[in-house]
């Protein structure tokens, strides 16, 4: 009942500020629609019974990386002659079709599923932080710890790249 | 919880000194003073040198299950087939090292960073060849990923440089984000498993969502592999990345993204519902035009280094021919010595080619004149040594006896022969007739043309690019006459793979 | 050196290989030119002691048999061997090597070390293609060749170089790659058939296919050797080869690197799949026919002498494929030699129009006449190897073209008597083309000014085709000792097709019931006058024994050489 | 001759019958390689001395087998290699057929080199041509005395090969070196059809021994059809006639008989003892020869039989007709021999085996006097040739007009020299000797034979008078003179031998000398007509005819005959030459242009060939090269292939325009595609 | 009523991923496009936790914590490389960069 009547509008608002994101001319603009269509993606997240995701998702999507988006965005300062206008080409039509096309198929896809209903009860302390967290750092720690790597290495990547001289 | 034991460590210890490698290296260019660079490459190469080393027990014994829980959960693997791996992803490295040694010295380029990051990288490479999750090949596949992004965009006050990082990256994240969604396909239909073997025990049949997963993974890797059509940006990343980065791409991330495709489709995807009736003919129909596609386009380029860069796709068509044959787990061995073999070799050969073409290029100058067939015209009169290895090279890649390009491509048609794919072998050798055609007018070029004085004086020749070459040709020229010291162990390591 | 000897055929085959890096790595000039050519030498003498170590009599398929692995797990042997057939050949390419290298050094004007490095690694390639009883082993000699014979023409050759040296190497690759794909497709049938997969001569000669199976395997063969050998229409590569390439390169190409075809087909594609080739054999014989009247006439539309006399190779090849399909003794015999006679006749030539080409840089006929007043060695040797090329008796050309002929006339191909007949208006031909040739060079007034001072040939020409020339006589006259050392391998060779099918192969009956009978006593008593059961009929007939003349054993003659002086 | 029958002639012989061939061999050799620095006597000596060798011990050879106790003598030098199982000995053999041949070749032979010693004496290539003579001689004693077929034709091809370098002597003249390599090829034709005729012989028989083909030929039966071997099917007449024809066309090639008879007055190019020596006496006999060496096989097959004959009558009668209108003296001789040639094969083709032969031999001396004759006058008129700037002579070279006469008188068959008997020998074998299965042949013949004669009479004696009778019509300031001893000699041995010749023809009871000293060697000829005869009665229907008679009184009508005959011609040669008909050549001329140039064009029968064959192979050639090779099969298919590979390359380059988001939208696509497909 | 299918929570993402495709696809302007990715990446999120709930294991929440880190990596040198580009180019469209090209 609940579930029913957070999920549809929260998924609006994902698909709406996804879409809002695809319209906007300005870039900022769809930074903005992309963060509203974060905070819809991490309520269903929530509905999903994955909190610490949830979370994750507003701390390190809507408020670090999006943040960084629109600094970017701020820095490259750019005006209005940069604003795109929307135009047809092949590559936008084809573009277009095959993500509908997708959709289509991702259909057909999830109707094939045998069973569609979600599971009431779900196990003590699912998604919670504790459990997820021993997970990450119990079976997972060999990919965690990749990961630690992979930071290091995008910051060091970045640091190279955005230098301005070698 | 798994548990820790010093055999968990021993089988990461490849990327283990791969990432300390790296590590040492950044801390030390904090107290760098910029003349004394020039040991960073040569660090690199012996840092990969230890990494093989540090491999080589791995290549004889039993596979080790890295951090093996109760559930029987375990992301990584130290195994026959990720020891060879590791060890040819390290000789790409130290040849890429000591070419950027070269090329860079010559550019005053030189940072402990871009070792650094090539050393990241490989140790992803080592780590997706040795991955045995979903997931964990997600993760290698980014660090070797964000690595090379990194890398290409290296010398960006070059136009081409930050274009072509431009182009990989937005290329590059799109096709993680098809493989993350295949994952997450691959998940559901699996009730909630990543480890590959655990996918293959509960997906021996193909159900839509498990192969519309497998499509989206499929396209992630056949963009790392660049496989047609997911090739595109291969050409224009492979001319702008700095040529030593290039190499590293050509070789290093194509193989060990070919390594963990085939662990991949072979262990998790490997049912013969989903392989022989699923996968396979969309792979044989890719490798067909891959390689049709990569040979002929190579024909027009006047640039070597974009020449190279299409007769890499080729190269990665006939791997493809591999993966096809690899559907039938009957010849699944055989496929995957043909796909080891093949890698060693592209991996002298390729790399020692785009060495070659990074001791050539054209200092100053923008454009494709950097790399122009002109550049070559002559060099067996001014550089001997440089134009008969160059020449080895590309009579490798084009697979002609007795270098090592031979031996692999027998190895796969081989395969191919024994999966019955006779059309995808009559492709493959018509195309590789194509293909010897173009590397053929290098060669053409280097013996046969006067050097015209326009195409500007040579660099000076470089201590560090010379060993690359001699290692490069040296290893090309003994993957080809003594092909069974390591056909041995790419045949033992497939075999253990399961085949 | 015990060891060296054991192995001798290895040695023969790799001291090129060796003394080419010793080559590379040898000052320019001299030095270089000399390890060279005393090397070639050098392999020439050893060579001359494989023929001491191989023993025609012997019931083996191949001698000097190595096999050792080479790539285990891949079922990939360095397994070598000779018959008599490829010792001939050896010995020709030996022949050659030195004095492909000793003529280098005047007409090739550049690089010369490093052509003697090509020339030394072709040298390897050859030798080795020909004694490689492992699939993979020959393929990779196979396909090495063309590398060193690529550089020889595009880095030495005339104008049009890189076109020639290209069109070579794409051409005659498409059809070995076909042949790699039939070489890995019989690779998977040993394993089907037998207990371990390999590419061993043996295996693959033991393999049963399917008839339909055979004819596309024989098709990837037959492809692969019939672009070298070269077949029409496979053969527009060769005109091109062989003008631009250096005079050197033209003397391999012709006299040795052709000979790779036939001696493929001679090898493998028979043996391996005799079904197909009796299927395909009235197409190759067409072909070989179409080669032989077709390649004539096109020497007589050219103006370039060079691309003359490559034509005339596709003539002389089709009558070597053409006695190779005759299955029969003598056609095989006639091929194998004729494989020889062209390596030196033809090679020869090509000496020799290096020779004039130094001299008058023109390969036009048209820039020549008349020479004869002027170099009247040179063209006295010109003609005896004219003669020797058009098959006049008493130089090994007639041999090699009579055994052809007839083999191929009495043969059991169908309608053999009109492709005979048709083949034999080559002969006409021949004599057409190659006069012609000679008169518009050497005869007639000297038009030209700057060839009336021509050098005749000097001392170290001489040297270069002397050896060749003395080669044509005593080819021609003697030949028995060269036809010895291979006719057991072509018999058993010509046994072992007949074997696959009596109606198609082997050697002929004669028709008549009272030749036979003839025939018969013959084989019993020898021919006139010979001892009873001579084991190589080659040989030179021995004294009579009065007693079987008594006895009446021995047929026929009015006056016999008495046994005893 | 004591101690030739004591030292075992015939086993001496054995080794020493090498030396005929190896002699003028060396001789060849030693002047082809040496020549140019031994000097001039030296090289005659070699030379001529081979050649005298060689006649020595033929005349011994020729002693032996006449009288000694053996009619054959083979000395087995080496094997040469095998057909298969056949084997081909290199091995020679002489009986009396082979044993007059040489003689008559190495002692024409040897009078030639004297005769071309003087000769000769102005030209800086004589080593060369003493060379090429020995050559000759060499290649030719092979061709004789080869025991097989094969070494028989490594002599074929060998007199080839020395008839090419002597017309082509002069080289540096285009023209005669083109009719140098015309009668190489014209005679390659024939041997392509020897060569054939070998094979057939081997197929069928498994043999190339003459003396094992003779007696197997004893043992057969024409109308078996054959079971194995490559002519199953046939019969075995049938096959023998194949191989008969086969080797037949060698022999017109050889023999210049038509259709194949152009190469020979072009190859009057060469220097006239050349034509002495190979063009008239030894080398164009060579397919009459060969034919009498198979007569046991040509006896199975009447066709062959026919076709021989009816080709040399035709080829008599037709080279007698183009001599008429030759002005060139070389030409006419030339065209006269093409003729006598056909009358041998006459000869040979109704069976008159010895008749053949004996003309063969008187031929050789009155033809090589008369040539050499020719030689003496275009010696002495500055290598003038037109015999209408020649005229009365005979004052000036007394001893060339006395021989040249007899020679002449032999030639046209005028009672009593030798060639009336040789060719009348010929012409009542043609008439007399049976034909079962072509009756008309021996009319024909015989009609067509007597036209031959009377025209040779005719244009021989036109010749003669021309040259030497009547007032001089050209190059009158030019003095003629006599050559030297060296010349003359043999001018009279050679006409002295053309009279001499004559007692071997003499119409004896029990036939001629010549016919019964032949016998032995046409026995198994005869034996085998008779009995092929036999067969054909039988199967016809008819008796068996009787052998035709040969003693004098049978053969009177006939001698009378062409006695008259060969008087007509005369007399028509007198008239219109020396007579009171002056005039009348040149009206006929007038008269009948057409008719007139036809025959002096020699009928066109060169421009059709180059109409007919020469010309079209070349435009195919030409059309094959250009349009088949070059156009078709490289450009369009192998280079077009190649083309068309780069035209797509190029096509398909510029997909790749650059723009990342094109890039990823084919990516996109695929990856829907892929899904797709791998959604079934 | 009350539950939500999980087919319904699929759509979602794929919708999510389907925008983010288009958005990739359609736009000219680097930054939206690589928001697209990021969209993507949410979409394979949003299936991850679907999977996890439905079938009660929570490896997909690990795997949707490994997703948001990588797109953090990729995210900070996706942009430091588009600083890069705008300040060889000075532009951030893509139809312009495309000098590399045939």
């Amino acid at each position: 009942m609940t579930e029913a009547m957070l999920f549809y509008p929260m998924a609006l608002v994902a698909i709406g500020g996804a879409l809002g994101m695809i319209a906007s001319r300005n870039p900022v603009h769809g930074a903005m629609y992309l963060v509203l269509s974060f905070f819809g993606i991490a309520s269903v997240y929530v509905l999903l019974a994955a909190e610490l995701i949830a979370a994750l998702q507003i701390i390190v999507y809507a408020g670090a990386i999006m943040v960084l988006f629109v600094f970017v965005i701020m820095l490259l300062n750019l005006n209005e002659d940069d604003l795109e206008r929307p135009r047809l080409t092949p590559g936008t039509i084809f573009g277009g079709a095959a993500a509908l096309a997708f959709w289509m198929i991702s259909f057909m896809v999830f109707s094939d599923l045998p069973d569609q209903t979600m599971p009431t009860e779900l196990p003590e302390g699912f998604g919670q932080v504790a459990s997820v967290g021993r997970l990450i750092f119990g079976p997972f720690i060999v990919p965690f710890e990749s990961t630690s790597i992979l930071l290091l290495v995008a910051m060091v990547g970045a640091i190279v790249v955005a230098k301005p001289r070698i | 919880m798994p548990k820790y034991s010093s055999a968990d460590i021993l089988g990461l210890a490849p990327a283990l000194v791969l990432i300390v490698g790296a590590l040492t290296l950044l801390l030390l260019e904090v107290f760098q003073e910029s003349e004394k660079r020039g040991y960073q490459a040569w660090f690199t190469a012996i840092v990969a040198a230890i990494a093989s080393l540090v491999a080589l027990p791995m290549l004889d014994g039993e596979a080790h299950r890295i951090l093996l829980t109760q559930d029987g959960l375990f992301f990584a693997v130290a195994d026959r087939f990720g020891g060879a791996m590791a060890i040819v992803v390290a000789a790409g490295l130290a040849l890429s090292a000591l070419t950027a040694g070269a090329f860079l010295g010559a550019r005053k380029a030189e940072r402990g960073e871009f070792y650094a990051l090539a050393m990241f990288a490989a140790s992803g490479m080592v780590l997706l060849a040795q991955a045995t999750d979903l997931l964990m090949i997600f993760v290698a596949l980014e660090i070797m990923s964000i690595s090379t992004y990194a890398l290409a965009a290296y010398l960006r006050r070059g136009m081409r440089t930050t274009e072509a990082a431009f182009k990989y990256f937005i290329l590059g994240a799109f096709s993680t984000a098809l493989y993350i969604y295949g994952v997450a396909l691959v998940y559901g239909a699996t009730g909630g498993q990543t480890g590959l073997q655990q996918v293959a025990e509960a997906a021996s049949e193909g159900s839509l969502l498990l192969m519309a997963g497998v499509a989206f993974v499929a396209a992630g890797f056949f963009f790392k592999v660049a496989a047609a059509p997911f090739h595109m940006w291969t050409p224009d990343v492979y001319e702008g990345a700095p040529t030593p980065v290039t190499a590293f791409m050509a070789a290093g991330v194509k193989a060990a993204a070919f390594a963990a495709l085939f662990r991949v489709f072979t262990v998790a995807f490997g049912s013969e519902d989903v392989a022989l009736h699923g996968w396979m003919n969309v792979v044989v129909v890719l490798a067909i035009l891959t390689m049709v596609v990569g040979n002929l386009l190579a024909i027009p380029q006047r640039s070597v280094k974009r020449l190279l860069a299409y007769s890499s796709i080729a190269h990665a068509g006939y791997l493809m021919a591999a993966i096809a044959a690899a559907a039938n787990p009957e010849v699944r061995a055989a496929a995957g010595e043909g796909l080891l073999y093949y890698l060693a070799t592209y991996t002298f050969a390729g790399i020692g080619a785009f060495a070659v073409v990074a001791a050539l290029e054209r200092q100053g100058a923008e454009g494709p004149l950097m790399w122009d067939l002109d550049r070559f015209a002559g060099l067996a009169r001014v550089r001997p040594a440089l134009a008969m290895a160059m020449g080895l090279f590309l009579l490798s890649l084009a697979g002609i006896p007795p270098t090592a390009g031979f031996m692999g491509k027998l190895l796969i048609f081989r395969a191919a022969v024994d999966a019955k794919l006779y059309g995808l072998v009559i492709f493959g050798v018509l195309t590789s007739l194509v293909g010897v055609y173009y590397y053929l007018r290098v060669v053409v070029y280097m013996y046969m043309r006067e050097r015209e004085p326009s195409v500007g004086e040579l660099p000076a020749p470089r201590l560090a690019m010379g060993v690359a070459l001699a290692l490069a040709a040296i290893g090309t020229l003994i993957l080809g006459i003594v092909p069974g010291f390591f056909g041995e162990i790419a045949r033992a390591s497939t075999l253990a793979l399961g085949g | 050196m015990g060891a060296a000897f054991q192995n001798l055929l290895s040695v023969v085959t790799f001291l090129p290989l060796v003394a080419a890096f010793v080559v590379l790595l040898a000052p320019e000039g001299r030095v270089s030119r000399g390890i060279a050519f005393w090397t070639s030498v050098a392999v020439f003498l050893l060579s001359l002691g494989l023929l001491w170590q191989f023993d025609p009599s012997s019931n083996a398929q191949f001698q000097l048999e190595v096999n050792v692995p080479w790539f285990e797990s891949a079922g990939i042997g360095y397994h070598i061997g000779i018959d008599g057939v490829s010792l001939l050949l050896i010995l020709l390419t030996t022949f050659l090597m030195p004095i492909v290298i000793a003529s280098a050094t005047t007409t090739i004007e550049h690089r010369q070390k490093e052509f003697a490095v090509a020339a030394l690694v072709l040298e390897t390639a050859m030798l080795g293609a020909f004694i490689a009883l492992d699939m993979v082993l020959f393929y990779v000699f196979w396909e090495l060749m063309l590398v060193p014979m690529f550089l020889i023409i595009g880095v030495w050759g005339s104008e049009n170089r890189v076109y020639a040296a290209v069109k070579f190497f794409l051409y005659t690759m498409v059809g070995s790659l076909l042949m790699l794909v039939a070489i890995l497709y019989m690779y998977w049938l040993t394993g089907e058939q037998g207990e371990a997969r390999s590419f061993d001569y043996y295996a693959f000669l033991a393999l049963e296919i399917a008839p339909q199976v055979q004819a596309w395997l024989f098709a990837g063969f037959a492809l692969a050797f019939a672009v070298k050998v070269p077949m029409f229409p496979l053969h527009t590569w060769l005109p091109d080869a062989h003008v631009q390439a250096p005079a050197p390169g033209s003397v391999i190409l012709a006299g040795v690197l052709l000979k790779m075809g036939t001696y493929g087909f001679y090898r493998f594609a028979f043996p391996f799949f005799p079904e197909a080739t009796f299927e395909y054999r009235t197409l190759l014989v067409a072909l070989s026919v179409i080669g032989i009247v077709y390649g004539s006439l096109m020497c007589l539309a050219q103006r370039d002498m060079k691309k003359l006399i490559a034509y005339s190779s596709v003539a002389h090849l089709g009558f070597v494929m053409l006695g190779l399909l005759a299955f029969t003794t003598a056609g095989v015999t006639g091929a194998v030699y004729q494989m020889l006679n062209h390596g030196v006749a033809t090679g020869a030539l090509f000496l020799l129009v290096g020779m004039l080409y130094e001299r008058r840089h023109s390969r036009e006929i048209a820039d020549y006449g008349g020479l004869a007043k002027v170099v009247p060695a040179f063209a006295a040797i010109w003609l005896v190897v004219t003669l020797a090329s058009i098959g006049l008796p008493g130089t090994n050309g007639f041999v090699g073209e009579f055994l052809i002929l007839s083999g191929s006339f009495v043969s059991k191909i169908p309608g053999g008597k009109v492709w005979a007949g048709a083949a034999a208006t080559g002969v006409i031909l021949g004599a057409v083309y190659m006069l012609w040739l000679y008169q518009r060079m050497w005869q007639g007034k000297v038009v030209h000014e700057e060839n009336r001072s021509l050098r005749d040939l000097t001392f170290r020409e001489w040297g270069i085709v002397g050896p060749l020339v003395a080669l044509i006589f005593v080819m021609g006259l003697f030949p028995s000792p060269f036809l010895g050392i291979a006719r057991p391998s072509i018999e058993r060779w010509v046994a072992q097709l007949e074997k696959a099918n009596p109606a198609l192969a082997g050697d002929p009956v004669p028709s008549n019931p009272v030749g036979e009978r003839a025939l018969r006593v013959e084989a019993v008593t020898g021919p006139r006058g010979a001892v009873p059961a001579v084991a190589d009929p080659d040989s030179k007939p021995r004294a009579i024994d009065p007693q079987q003349l008594q006895q009446g054993k021995v047929r026929i003659t009015d006056v016999v050489r008495p046994q005893v002086r | 001759m004591e101690w030739l029958s004591a030292m075992n002639p015939a086993e001496g012989l054995q080794d020493a019958l090498r030396w005929i061939v190896l002699f003028p061999l060396f001789g060849a050799a030693v002047n082809g390689l040496l020549g140019k620095r031994l000097g001039r006597a030296n090289v005659h000596l070699v030379a001529c001395g081979a050649v005298f060798a060689s006649f020595v011990i033929s005349a011994i050879a020729l002693y032996t087998v006449s009288f000694g106790d053996v009619s054959r003598i083979t000395d087995q030098w080496w094997r040469w290699f095998s057909i298969g199982n056949v084997p081909v000995e290199m091995s020679l053999t002489i009986d009396r057929l082979s044993a007059v041949m040489m003689c008559v070749v190495t002692g024409v032979g040897f009078l030639i080199h004297i005769f071309s010693t003087e000769y000769m004496s102005h030209d800086e290539g004589y080593w060369r041509y003493f060379a090429y003579l020995n050559l000759f001689v060499a290649a030719m004693s092979l061709l004789v005395l080869g025991s097989n077929l094969l070494v028989m034709f490594v002599g074929w091809e060998g007199v080839g090969l020395a008839s090419y370098l002597l017309i082509g002597f002069w080289y540096t003249d285009d023209a005669k070196a083109f009719a140098g390599r015309k009668a190489f090829v014209v005679n390659r034709v024939g041997d392509f059809g020897f060569l054939l005729g070998i094979f057939t012989l081997v197929g069928l028989f498994g043999t190339i021994e003459f003396e094992q083909l003779k007696a197997l030929s004893a043992s057969i039966t024409p109308d078996t059809v054959l079971e194995a071997g490559i002519f199953s099917g046939w019969t075995l007449g049938a096959a023998i006639t194949m191989a008969c024809l086969f080797l037949f066309l060698g022999a017109t090639g050889k023999s210049a008989q038509l259709p194949l008879y152009v190469w020979l007055p072009d190859a009057m190019a060469g220097p006239t003892p050349v034509s002495a020596l190979i063009h008239a006496a030894t080398m164009v006999t060579a397919g009459v020869y060969m034919v009498a060496r198979l007569s046991f096989l040509y006896a199975w097959s009447p066709t062959a039989m026919a076709t021989v004959a009816v080709v040399g009558a035709l080829t008599a009668i037709f080279a007698a007709l183009m001599a008429y209108a030759q002005n060139d003296i070389k030409k006419v001789l030339a065209y006269s021999t093409v003729s006598q040639l056909g009358f041998m094969f006459i000869g040979v083709g109704v069976g008159a085996w010895w008749a053949a032969i004996y003309h063969l031999v008187t031929h050789a001396f009155f033809k090589a006097c008369l040539f050499l004759g020719s030689g003496s006058v275009m010696h002495a008129m500055r290598d003038e040739t037109d015999i209408r700037l020649f005229g009365g002579l005979r004052k000036e070279m007394w001893h060339t007009w006395a021989t040249f006469g007899i020679s002449t008188i032999a030639i046209t068959g005028v009672l009593p020299l030798s060639g009336f008997f040789s060719k009348d020998a010929i012409l009542h074998g043609a008439h007399a000797n049976p034909n079962l299965f072509f009756p008309w042949v021996p009319t024909f013949t015989y009609a067509i034979g007597l036209v031959a004669a009377l025209s040779t009479s005719f244009y021989m004696w036109r010749m003669f008078n021309l040259t030497f009778h009547g007032e001089r019509r050209g190059m009158l300031e030019h003095r003629a003179h006599e050559g030297g001893n060296a010349m003359v000699g043999p001018l009279w041995v050679l006409a002295g031998l053309a009279v001499g010749s004559l007692v071997w023809g003499l119409p004896l009871s029990g036939g001629a000398r010549f016919e019964n000293f032949l016998k032995p060697v046409f026995r198994a000829a005869d034996e085998n007509i008779a009995r092929m005869t036999a067969l054909g009665a039988q199967k016809l229907g008819v008796p068996v005819p009787p052998p035709p008679a040969h003693d004098f009184a049978a053969m009177l009508p006939g001698y009378l005959i062409a006695l008259v005959v060969a008087l007509i011609g005369f007399g028509i040669a007198w008239y219109l030459y020396l007579g009171p008909g002056k005039d009348i050549p040149a009206k006929i001329a007038q008269g009948a242009p057409a008719l007139y140039r036809a025959f002096a064009n020699k009928f066109y029968v060169d421009e059709f060939y180059q109409a007919v064959i020469v010309a079209p192979l070349s435009a195919t050639a030409r059309f094959l090269w250009r349009v088949v090779d070059a156009f078709a099969i490289d450009k369009l298919v192998v280079n077009g292939s190649a083309v068309l590979t780069g035209w797509i390359a190029q096509l398909f380059r510029y997909f790749q325009d650059g723009n990342v988001q094109r890039y990823a939208v084919v990516m996109a696509v695929s990856a829907v595609v892929i899904l797709w497909i791998f959604l079934g | 009523m009350g539950s939500v299918p999980l087919a319904h929570y699929l759509a979602l993402g794929s919708a999510l991923f389907a925008v983010g495709f288009a958005a990739l696809l359609v736009r000219r302007n680097a930054l939206v496009v690589f928001m697209g990715v990021e969209l993507m990446l949410n979409a394979a999120n949003m299936t991850f936790l679907a999977f996890s709930r439905a079938h009660q294991t929570m490896s997909g929440q690990a795997a949707a914590f490994f997703v948001i880190a990588v797109a953090a990596a990729e995210a900070a040198v996706g942009l430091a490389i588009m600083i890069a580009l705008v300040r060889n180019r000075n532009t951030l469209n893509v139809d312009e960069v495309d000098t590399l090209k045939y």
